[in-house]
């Protein structure tokens, strides 16, 4: 008992000598990361920290372009099956150690070991045996790395990938320091004094669960260290669109992306937020495999009952654009001059095309939605996606005279649903890892864990497997049109805007980065 | 009447045989013997927490008996179930100290009455009937059967009381101080009710009370406990013409005389403290911590009631 | 004065006068309902918040109560004793708290400490130093009734009212409780009023006994003109309704009917509906006092037939 | 009186392991797991992750593990904190909660007492009226809105204070009084017809007869007593009070136990789940363990046994 | 002044004529003439009835559907078109309230039910019988309690799936233990009156106690903790709905269109002032009407 009061009272004491620093820059996370370890984050809030404090071979430059970090050059074989690495001179870790080839292989090879269980652990699958190993049919001493000396660092690869330097900016290809990881392998990454990184910032301090912070100091031992200006970040985890709205204003929160939906449109207007695209897509998945949406035309009579611009004006409100087709408007295309989208054209238009829709439905054998089954929408809870869903709802009904039901299901039961495909429409979204289409354009393969629809067309399987092996650039992205245009045409998907992100940002900043990956990058802010 | 009774026969309607009842360690009635003849009234009496209200609450089995013997009718019904006590349930009914508190504020007063008529499937066209007539039995009118307790006063509703009891047509009430709570001059009404109604009805009576004057003016013959056991019992008369044991001695002399010269003159020998513990009862006889004739020995003395003649029987051997 | 209640005005006592001389013994006798209680309660000023004195005034030692502080009054130079010691003691705080909280309130000049036990001892609750601490429940209904004595005299009162003080205990312990007023009003010559219904428990207490019925005086007298003079038909009833000591077998004589109901009064005489000598004139109007002596008087048409 | 505590705490230990065994089993009935994510992972990935935390261990075999841990007081770690224990969650936020909950109890208490006071004194008069009102107020508005409504006034508004930061008694100051409106008007009720029973004893009016004022009756005679059947029900309000609410520590950014009590489920964070739900089931019989032996003490009439 | 004629003897009539002056009233005429003297109870019952009667009779007479989006009326104000203004989807919010109220009052009484029917009942039996099977009932009340609500909340959604009826079946769940906890501290302080005892000694039932006599004596508590624990099954059926429990969208309860319109109080305050005012008012009048009905109920207060 007196040790709950003492703790009571040090809680008091301590929360009111926190206050007042304002060196710092603040961020608003949202959400408590599940971990912030490099090998193991699979999540955006995360991967928002990691990007912060780690940085490996390359890093994500402000153009979103791979560029070098702390290897300073690198070399590809003839063959173009060997990548070698040369490591910058002086680089340390936060705790001041060098840091060495060989611990770019530990890295690497820590986040393939089937005992760490990364869930990205398949994007390092290019590595030569780097599978095998991760299935337990190969030793680590089979797998492609080795560090012949310590400035040295030499991949060999499975197979080509057109996008390596991009895979190699990413979270589970950063250095391991095993001295440390191996004394506690999971809670390493929890504590400051075990989290020594390699990036502009070092942990300092980190509090758990809603209303918690994590802060964030800058680390002298960057490499780049002069150029990092902000003393201390403190990202701080307020997930309540209201509240953190009230703290913004208040001048407390000096970067942040969680907006009351109701207030951005006058916001963004005013010039208070700026609306950030992101790499992504929101749409609804037709289960293709039953009644009614087994009939193409079925499923482009709803795509085409769905007024977009509405949904994006009125519902989603945050800058979002209509989508036009499944692919977002930020992927690049197949030349600079010109996006993904805008190369492939527009699929769907903007706004619903209700005689067409009506004529579509009428000819599956529902003219003015009569006989149609009863049929359900499913989506996670979550007042946004009820809003979308009452729009598509509404929609439906007044174009094609349709009664659809909405159920609502908690996350993850949602997951399960949607993988069983227990459901008739669902709500689904992407957000892309890379600047690539194929990222989202594999989700309809046959043969995708992610193939929610249950779609299957073997033209659009095999351009996306021609897409996946040709390392022509541009020619991939012309496989990829072809695929899309497959998936336009069969619709197992119903598209229907691509995502953005309304971003407040406090006038006393600036220099701060938004990847449209979704991550924010402060090596380059400061304090005006 | 009993069936078959014939005039001047005595028939022993109850029999109660070393009765015990223990609530935990508190040994509230600790071997109580007596029996009632049909047709008769015995009086029970002693100070509160002497046991004699658990003596009766145990008798109609609202307490399951520790220890002894409840006959009834020549029936043992010491251990019968709920079900099998539910005829007997018929035969005793019991009328409670606080007219206030015995009846349910929430239901009319023929509501009242009729719920027992209801609990022995008398059929229900008959029991409008016989609220009626159980109301003007004890002098209520039928009119206000409609009427809830509050609006009746004490008197009236000890009378409610009384119908309640008598709606199911017993043999043996229990009258458990159905007066003590009472004004003075409706004491004497409710009391010549029941003096009318054991006529009429044939009823026998067990009147615990502690109104000692009242007792014995109701009561054929009347039993004293003291500390859970029964000290004395005799006929009424004998018993408050010459008292023995010293304990009834005492409860007698502390009897208030509304006449103020025969108030002055009394001497009166006022009983020191009160009644002890059940938890803890003194050894041997139980009243020497109070008795004015104690003599050392009584501390370690086992007292049994012991008949002294003319049924007049007695715990005391110093008599 | 009247009382006010959620159902109407209740009259509780109208045109009631009394006076009780110093060193004197009053006793009022009367049924539940019939103003007894009303009466004294609204002699020490606690009527609850449903009462309230519609007229006449109260006089203490020559000063009306009105234009004194009834606080300062209270439990200093008037006290009282309840009828049910059970519920009269908080359950919650100590003897002895509620014994020194008289004096305290009353700024007791000496050993307040001193006092209570002195007070405990006198009323026999021994040993003093012990029980003192201890809380109402670990003593029986006597010692309570007892310590409520002990309460109640602790400031030397010139009055002490006693509402059905023996009521609720048995007649042994009854008995100690009267011999122990006694002794304690004549030790200290203050006043007491005992309110009762027992009429063996005035017998032997009173000097004078007023009689009360549905809130108003009936008879009063001296003890033994209320018991060998009675004059007014209800004295007589209530005498008759308790079994006679030399018959006891005799058949009880009882009063009638029920007590009035106060939220509608008779506009006579409140007892004419149970009176076996009622007459018209006791329906409407109320009867007069008559004095039979310095000492007796009686309210009743009765003793006006004839009268002209 | 330590044999009595003995027993209950049995009779304690008796209840969690009820609820321990209906959580759990509950809690794997529902679908979805730990590590399910809208990025399917790779089954071999989840076997792994899985087994590191004995989850692909027979239902009874993790049921039986659990209960030895939990006799061990090892409450397990979390599997949504990566490297913390469920022991260090609650010991982190707990005290926090605790804090804004202790305020919020002292703030009903103290509007609630003196509320139910004066309307019992005053009943049905105007000022009896006015409170009860007022006591209603505080259960008729859900606590999402007023929650929404006071960050609306004091911190937008007027800036009187922030909200999505934990600093201390001033932060606390919102979310305690919006924890406090159902129990300020449950307590009013409680003291009010507690109040108005005992103003009706004898002892109350022996009390006036004293010579005591009205405040010292009311203040020392009659408070103790009405304050009895309260403390009974307000022992379990207090373990739910003092372990927050996922509502109000969400608005106000509190970084209290109560986020965990909704999030943990929503993580399907099993070990957290359990955990919570033990803290927060051992702290309500505790409670009402107290309670009954502060009753003790406030009347002296209960014996404990 | 003698008049001999009043002083002759009273017959037994005139005197019998007399006692029976005062009016007979039944307990309900009396539990209704009480309930009428309070005017708060009165007003609480009349806004009862007014919101009942609009819940069922509102909706035929507006000209708007509940469902109805024009997504040119978004986020309108009120005004004489649209009394309570629009939302987002350019829905009328005076029919979406006047649909509400029938799930939030269906709600509500279902709750009331559910407290009433298994919570007094429950508590009753654990009160009356007392002893071990006390213990047992109390610790299943503790278990109750302590059991999170969202787990068995979600594991109905998945078995028994969306709707009124998962929301009654989850309010039974748990609805009831306050109630229990109430009734049975009642019943353990009644059940040893003499009027208990009297129904005992009767040969009255267990069952026939508990329902005739113990159960109307300890209407006073029952009602209050009713009133208190309507509001609690109001915002439970929002967080129910949230969760995917309730009633599916479009159809939304005053909980649900509160709820989602807090987001929105900063600038259409509108959307959340109706509906939350809606549930005040309601609430409030049920506990006007709640504290009026124990003081009318019980013939005891009448001194």
């Amino acid at each position: 008992m007196r040790k709950f009061f003492a703790a009571v009272l040090f809680v008091m004491v301590m929360s009111l000598a926190s206050y007042g620093a304002s060196n710092e820059i603040v961020f608003n996370l949202g959400a408590d990361p599940r971990t912030i370890d490099p090998a193991l984050n699979n999540a955006v809030d995360g991967n928002n920290v990691i990007s912060n404090i780690f940085e490996g071979l390359v890093r994500t430059s402000f153009t979103d372009a791979p560029e070098p970090a702390l290897a300073e050059s690198w070399e590809i074989s003839e063959d173009g099956m060997t990548w070698t690495f040369h490591l910058r001179d002086g680089i340390k870790w936060s705790d001041g150690q060098p840091v060495t080839a060989q611990q770019f292989r530990d890295g690497f090879i820590r986040a393939l070991d089937p005992e760490t269980a990364s869930p990205y652990a398949y994007y390092a699958f290019f590595i030569k045996n780097g599978e095998a190993f991760y299935n337990s049919k190969a030793k680590a001493d089979d797998v492609g790395l080795s560090a012949p000396d310590d400035k040295t660092f030499i991949i060999e690869l499975e197979y080509k990938n057109p996008l390596l330097l991009d895979y190699l900016a990413f979270s589970i290809f950063m250095p391991a320091r095993m001295d440390i990881v191996n004394e506690s392998p999971r809670a390493w990454a929890t504590r400051p004094e075990t989290l020594i990184s390699t990036g502009p910032f070092k942990l300092e301090s980190w509090k758990h669960g809603e209303g918690g912070e994590m802060i964030l100091v800058k680390n002298p031992e960057y490499w780049e260290a002069d150029k990092v200006k902000a003393e201390r970040l403190r990202f701080v985890f307020i997930t309540d669109e209201n509240t953190a709205f009230a703290a913004f204003r208040a001048g407390r929160i000096d970067y942040m992306t969680t907006i009351p939906p109701q207030m951005t449109p006058m916001l963004l207007k005013r010039g208070d937020a700026v609306s950030v695209p992101v790499l992504g897509t929101g749409y609804c998945d037709f289960n293709v495999t039953r009644e009614p949406f087994n009939d193409a035309r079925v499923r482009r009579a709803f795509t085409l009952a769905i007024d977009r611009k509405v949904i994006v004006e009125k519902i989603t409100m945050g800058g979002q654009r209509p989508a036009t087709g499944f692919v977002c408007d930020v992927v690049p295309g197949s030349t600079q001059e010109q996006d993904f989208r805008t190369e492939g054209g527009s699929f769907l238009p903007e706004r619903a095309d209700i005689q067409e829709a009506r004529r579509l439905l009428a000819e599956a054998g529902y003219p003015g939605g009569k006989g149609f089954p009863k049929v359900s929408y499913k989506y996670n809870s979550n007042s946004g996606n009820k809003a979308m869903a009452e729009a598509l709802q509404g929609m439906w009904k007044q174009v094609l005279g349709v009664e659809v039901e909405l159920l609502n299901e908690e996350w993850k039961v949602f997951i399960e649903t949607r993988n069983r495909r227990d459901y008739d429409i669902a709500r689904d979204a992407w957000v892309m890892d890379f600047f690539d289409a194929g990222s989202l354009l594999e989700l309809c393969m046959t043969n995708s864990a992610q193939n929610n629809t249950g779609y299957s067309n073997a033209k659009y399987d095999e351009a996306m497997l021609k897409a996946s092996r040709e390392m022509d650039y541009s020619k991939r992205i012309n496989y990829m049109h072809e695929a899309e245009a497959v998936l336009m045409e069969d619709l197992p998907v119903l598209p229907i805007y691509f995502y953005s992100s309304a971003v407040m940002q406090s006038k006393r900043v600036k220099g701060i980065w938004h990847s449209p990956r979704s991550f924010v990058l402060f090596r380059g802010a400061e304090i005006l | 009447m009993l069936a078959g009774a014939k005039r001047g026969e005595v028939i022993m309607l109850l029999k109660v045989e070393n009765l015990k009842k223990y609530f935990g360690n508190i040994r509230s009635v600790d071997g109580v013997s007596f029996s009632i003849q049909k047709g008769e009234t015995l009086g029970l009496v002693g100070e509160s927490g002497c046991g004699k209200t658990t003596t009766g609450r145990t008798i109609i089995k609202l307490y399951e008996p520790t220890e002894g013997r409840i006959i009834y009718g020549g029936q043992d019904i010491t251990s019968l179930t709920p079900d099998e006590m539910l005829s007997f349930r018929k035969k005793i009914q019991m009328i409670f100290q606080d007219p206030y508190a015995s009846l349910n504020p929430r239901m009319t007063a023929g509501d009242i009455i009729r719920e027992a008529m209801i609990i022995h499937r008398i059929p229900r066209d008959e029991q409008q009937d016989r609220v009626n007539h159980l109301l003007r039995l004890v002098g209520l009118n039928s009119e206000q059967a409609g009427r809830y307790p509050h609006e009746f006063s004490g008197g009236q509703r000890q009378r409610i009381g009384i119908a309640r009891a008598l709606a199911v047509e017993p043999e043996l009430i229990i009258c458990d101080e159905p007066i003590s709570a009472l004004d003075v001059s409706i004491q004497a009404q409710i009391v010549n009710m029941l003096e009318d109604l054991q006529h009429e009805l044939g009823l026998t009576y067990l009147f615990i009370a502690h109104d000692l004057s009242m007792v014995r003016h109701i009561s054929s013959r009347v039993a004293v406990m003291y500390l859970g056991r029964i000290v004395e019992l005799a006929e009424s008369e004998e018993l408050y013409a010459s008292p023995k044991h010293p304990y009834t001695v005492s409860l007698l002399s502390s009897i208030p005389i509304p006449d103020p010269d025969k108030s002055d003159s009394r001497e009166t020998t006022a009983l020191q403290g009160e009644i002890p513990s059940a938890l803890n009862p003194p050894s041997g006889c139980t009243f020497h911590t109070r008795c004015p004739k104690a003599k050392p020995e009584c501390s370690m003395l086992k007292t049994q009631l012991a008949d002294t003649g003319n049924g007049h029987f007695c715990a005391c051997p110093f008599v | 004065m009247s009382f006010f209640t959620s159902a109407g005005e209740v009259k509780a006592v109208n045109d009631v006068s009394f006076h009780v001389g110093k060193g004197e013994v009053l006793g009022i006798v009367g049924e539940s309902g019939s103003g007894k209680s009303a009466a004294v309660l609204s002699v020490m000023g606690l009527k609850g918040s449903a009462g309230k004195i519609t007229g006449g005034s109260i006089l203490f030692d020559g000063q009306d109560m009105n234009s004194l502080n009834m606080r300062d009054i209270r439990g200093r130079r008037i006290s009282m004793i309840f009828q049910d010691p059970m519920t009269s003691l908080n359950p919650v705080l100590s003897v002895k708290y509620q014994l020194e909280e008289s004096l305290r309130r009353h700024h007791w000049k000496g050993d307040i400490h001193a006092r209570a036990l002195e007070m405990l001892e006198r009323v026999g609750i021994v040993p003093a130093s012990e029980r003192i601490m201890q809380y109402p429940h670990e003593f029986s209904g006597g010692q309570r009734q007892r310590i409520m004595i002990a309460m109640a005299m602790i400031c030397e009162p010139e009055l002490l009212i006693a509402d059905e003080p023996t009521t609720a205990l048995d007649v042994t312990v009854q008995a100690q409780i009267l011999d122990l007023m006694k002794a304690l009003q004549k030790d200290s010559g203050m006043s007491v009023i005992l309110i009762t219904h027992d009429l063996g428990v005035i017998a032997g207490m009173a000097d004078r006994i007023l009689v009360m019925y549905g809130g108003q005086v009936m008879e009063q007298g001296t003890r033994r003109e209320i018991f060998y003079s009675t004059a007014h038909p209800y004295t007589q009833g209530l005498l008759r309704s308790v079994p006679n000591p030399d018959s006891p077998k005799e058949r009880l004589i009882p009063i009638e009917g029920q007590p009035p109901d106060l939220l509608n009064p008779p506009e006579g005489c409140p007892y004419v509906k149970r009176c076996p000598e009622a007459m018209r004139i006791c329906l409407h109007r109320k009867p007069e006092n008559i004095s039979l002596s310095d000492t007796h008087s009686y309210s009743c048409w009765l003793g006006q037939k004839g009268v002209k | 009186m330590r044999k009595y505590i003995f027993r209950r705490v049995l009779a304690s230990l008796l209840t969690l392991f009820v609820v321990i065994t209906l959580t759990f089993f509950m809690m794997r009935a529902i679908p979805g797991g730990p590590f399910t994510d809208e990025k399917a992972i790779p089954s071999f990935v989840l076997e792994k992750m899985m087994s590191r935390y004995g989850l692909n261990d027979p239902l009874y075999v993790q049921y039986g593990r659990y209960l030895l841990n939990v006799m061990r007081l090892d409450l397990g770690p979390s599997y949504r904190y990566e490297g913390m224990t469920v022991n260090e969650l609650i010991a982190g936020s707990f005290p926090i909660s605790a804090v804004v909950g202790s305020i919020a109890l002292v703030l009903a208490l103290i509007v609630g007492i003196p509320a139910g006071i004066i309307s019992a004194l005053k009943r049905g008069k105007l000022p009896d009226r006015f409170a009860m009102i007022l006591a209603t107020l505080g259960v008729t508005v859900p606590n999402f809105v007023v929650a929404a409504a006071l960050v609306y006034i004091f911190a937008w508004r007027l800036g009187w204070v922030t909200v999505g930061f934990w600093e201390g008694i001033s932060t606390a100051i919102l979310p305690a009084v919006t924890l406090a409106g159902y129990p300020a008007a449950f307590i009013s009720r409680l003291v009010r017809s507690s109040m108005l029973e005992v103003l009706q004893q004898d002892y109350i009016r022996t009390a006036y007869s004293k010579g005591l004022s009205g405040r010292a009756v009311v203040y020392v005679h009659a408070l103790k007593n009405a304050v009895i059947p309260v403390i009974t029900y307000i022992a379990p309000l207090t373990a739910g009070i003092l372990t927050g609410s996922f509502v109000v520590e969400q608005v106000y950014g509190v970084p209290g136990l109560g986020t965990f009590f909704v999030t943990s489920i929503t993580n399907r964070d099993y070990t957290t789940i359990m955990g919570v739900t033990i803290f927060y089931s051992a702290l309500l019989v505790s409670f009402n363990l107290i309670a009954d032996v502060c009753l003790a003490f406030i009347d002296p009439r209960i014996k404990l046994k | 002044m003698y008049d001999a004629e009043l002083f002759l003897p009273l017959s037994r009539e005139e005197k019998t004529d007399a006692e029976m002056m005062r009016p007979s009233r039944t307990y309900w005429q009396d539990v209704r003439e009480r309930l009428m003297r309070d005017k708060l109870a009165v007003l609480g019952l009349l806004v009862i009835v007014l919101i009942v009667a609009l819940a069922v009779f509102g909706p035929v007479l507006s000209p708007y559907e509940y469902d109805a989006q024009d997504f040119m009326m978004s986020n309108e104000p009120p005004s004489g078109a649209h009394w309570f203004g629009t939302d987002m989807f350019g829905r009328d919010i005076f029919v979406r309230v006047l649909y509400g109220a029938r799930i939030s009052l269906a709600v509500g009484f279902l709750a009331s039910f559910i407290s009433l029917f298994i919570g007094v009942i429950y508590g009753g039996i654990s009160g009356f019988t007392g002893g071990k099977t006390d213990n047992i009932m109390m610790g299943i009340v503790d278990v109750i309690y302590s059991v999170p609500m969202m787990i068995y909340v979600i594991l109905l959604m998945v078995v028994v799936g969306p709707g009124l009826k998962s929301i009654f079946i989850t309010l039974g769940i748990s609805y009831w233990a306050p109630m229990a906890r109430i009734v049975r501290a009642e019943v353990m302080r009644l059940k040893n009156e003499e009027f208990i005892l009297a129904a005992r000694v009767l040969g009255a039932s267990p069952g026939r106690i508990l329902l005739r006599h113990l159960i109307p004596n300890a209407m006073g508590p029952i009602l209050v903790t009713l009133t208190f624990s309507i509001p609690g099954a109001i915002f439970t059926e929002a967080f129910l709905s949230f969760v995917g429990l309730g009633v599916s969208a479009p159809m939304a309860s005053w909980g649900v269109l509160s709820s989602d319109a807090v987001g929105s109080l900063a600038i259409y305050p509108w959307q959340l002032f109706f509906p939350a005012g809606a549930i005040s008012i309601t609430i409030l009048a049920f506990n006007f009407l709640g504290d009026g009905l124990r003081d009318a109920l019980d013939p005891r207060l009448r001194k």
